[in-house]
């Protein structure tokens, strides 16, 4: 304790005022993570906030103070410490995590990569038409590990082609190769790393919601009512026409299979009759035996 | 089904679809009758095309060929 | 499904397909009336056009009858 | 159908199909019954398993069904 | 079509499928009989099981009916 | 459809399916509840295997449905 | 898929579907609620057009049936 004491009181005023400030910022959200601000030009940046504006705030600062307001927090946050590294800043929100990772997502744009970059993934060449003429481009393309030719008239990428695996450089050649073809391999935007919502901390893969996955079930756990519904013979207004149909097939069913003379079901039985003459008809090999109309 | 069987017979001969000829064709067989069966079905036929109907089920076949190759 | 073929009968027959004549027509078959039922069938019904609901159902087994409605 | 139906409740509700009790399902709905369509609806159904070939409508149109939607 | 019609309402009926019954359907149903025919049919009915070949009938349709809405 | 689901819910998280579950299920999600329909749902599903029931495609009715949209 | 069917309820009733509303439908019904899994359910749902999934579904079952004999 003593030797915290003393360091706190070695804190220069401006930077007990910052940690207040953000104690204070952090007290106002009920969900808070730490996000990457890593190569988000200021204007950019500026730019995000504004669009954030209403939902969630962001709050920059040092790291040695964003950490020491997370500690002195007191109620959980201090979790988020361990992904306080390189440039990042503190969001606040009082909607939901699984929202806000979603728009922050969605507000992510592509960036071209300069020479000397590492690339954050996989860099591909997708396979299609360059629409380059022929010319040495076919070479560089190559030379970097793009499956391309020359073909009609210009040159074309035969298949996608990993060009550069992530975590590497990226090289002057390489660098001019994408940007000649526009590539834009870099995603740009507030990279959230960990969120600290009431009381539960959430990674980015604990907030990636396949929106998809949950479309099916809801068709799912409509089909299923439906399906209870029906097979239980319980009726509610949307399933009451299938039910109907249900009862009516049923009915038909009955009076084609036990040929009940009911005039709703003759020309069904009429047809049956032909299906079947014309079945027993198909086992009969004299044509002599056959009606005219099926002699050949 | 022979009391359609009968009443697709007498389509065919030209004959009245009605209950004598139906009750003829049926008890040559050696079926044994019943009136009540007859006579409805002379009713619910009254407003049905026969040959329409057989038709119809005619097209049917056709397709069923098409569909197992198909399929 | 006994409360869905009683509501059929009276579509059929024309008479009101209301809890009292569904009751009368399930009570006269033997069957054990339930009021809870008869009133959510009712309510239920209340805005589904049964005859068109019927005429679909129709359409499908004719097909598996053999009469051919696609084709 | 009216009368198919009729003999649908009663299989649910186990009592006997026979003439009387089909009439007085009907007449319950407020059907004007033929007692020679009564007459032959019982002899239809005196050898058919009612529940088999209830069970066969589940069983067929799910096919069409899906063929109509698949393709 | 009806000398097979005629053969259907035999196999039902539980006559034996002869030259002599056949003939007498036919002649109640009005028609003018070919003995030839009456013959022929009844030879090469003979190895035939009837009742399977017209199951094949009821099995097929079913089919059929998807095939020719989805297709 | 609401009181059918508020059934699953009660089938998934293995509470007794009665009417005053059932009842305070749908009056949390501000259902207006109507309690004869809560009654006919408790009845109608009284000797149910929900979780078959739930798997079981409802055959004719999904049938019409399907060929509704897919036709 | 309680969580699921819960979001349906509040659907039809209209009520707003909010964490508050599905985990008092939950509690309601006896489940132990997942906070993170609610406030998955509601932000997932917000891009999700419920009452189109609904009527999908209503469509589904046919191919889901089919599927064996359509696919």
């Amino acid at each position: 304790m003593s030797t915290q004491e003393r360091k706190t009181e070695t804190i220069p005023e401006w930077k007990r005022e910052e940690v207040d400030d953000i104690t204070d910022f952090l007290s106002r959200y009920e969900s808070v993570g730490v996000v990457s601000i890593t190569g988000i030009p200021s204007r950019q940046l500026q730019d995000m906030r504004r669009d954030l504006h209403g939902t969630a705030e962001l709050r920059v600062s040092r790291n040695t103070l964003l950490e020491r307001s997370l500690e002195e927090a007191d109620d959980g946050l201090a979790e988020l410490t361990g992904y306080v590294s390189g440039q990042v800043g503190l969001i606040g929100t009082n909607e939901n995590p699984f929202g806000l990772y979603q728009q922050l997502e969605a507000s992510k744009t592509s960036a071209p990569i300069n020479a000397g970059e590492v690339a954050p993934n996989d860099i591909i060449v997708p396979e299609g038409d360059t629409g380059v003429d022929p010319g040495p481009f076919v070479g560089e393309l190559q030379s970097v590990g793009a499956n391309a030719r020359i073909d009609e008239g210009s040159i074309k990428v035969m298949e996608d082609s990993k060009v550069l695996d992530a975590g590497e450089e990226v090289s002057g050649d390489l660098s001019n190769v994408l940007s000649e073809l526009g590539i834009e391999p870099k995603e740009v935007g507030l990279d959230l790393r960990g969120v600290y919502a009431e009381g539960v901390l959430f990674e980015p893969e604990d907030l990636e919601l396949d929106v998809e996955e949950y479309r099916s079930d809801v068709e799912t756990a409509a089909a299923f009512g439906r399906n209870l519904a029906i097979n239980a013979s319980f009726p509610t207004a949307q399933t009451m026409p299938a039910q109907l149909s249900k009862a009516t097939g049923e009915a038909k069913s009955l009076a084609l299979q036990a040929a009940i003379e009911d005039p709703d079901v003759m020309p069904d039985l009429i047809s049956k009759a032909d299906g079947q003459v014309r079945a027993l008809a198909a086992n009969i090999d004299d044509p002599e035996a056959l009606p005219e109309e099926l002699q050949d | 089904m022979e009391y359609v069987y009968a009443a697709l017979i007498l389509n065919e001969s030209g004959e009245e679809l009605n209950e004598e000829n139906l009750t003829n064709v049926l008890e040559a067989a050696g079926v044994d009758v019943e009136q009540s069966r007859v006579k409805a079905l002379v009713a619910a036929l009254e407003d049905v095309d026969i040959d329409e109907a057989v038709e119809e089920a005619a097209a049917v076949p056709a397709t069923t060929g098409g569909a197992a190759t198909g399929g």
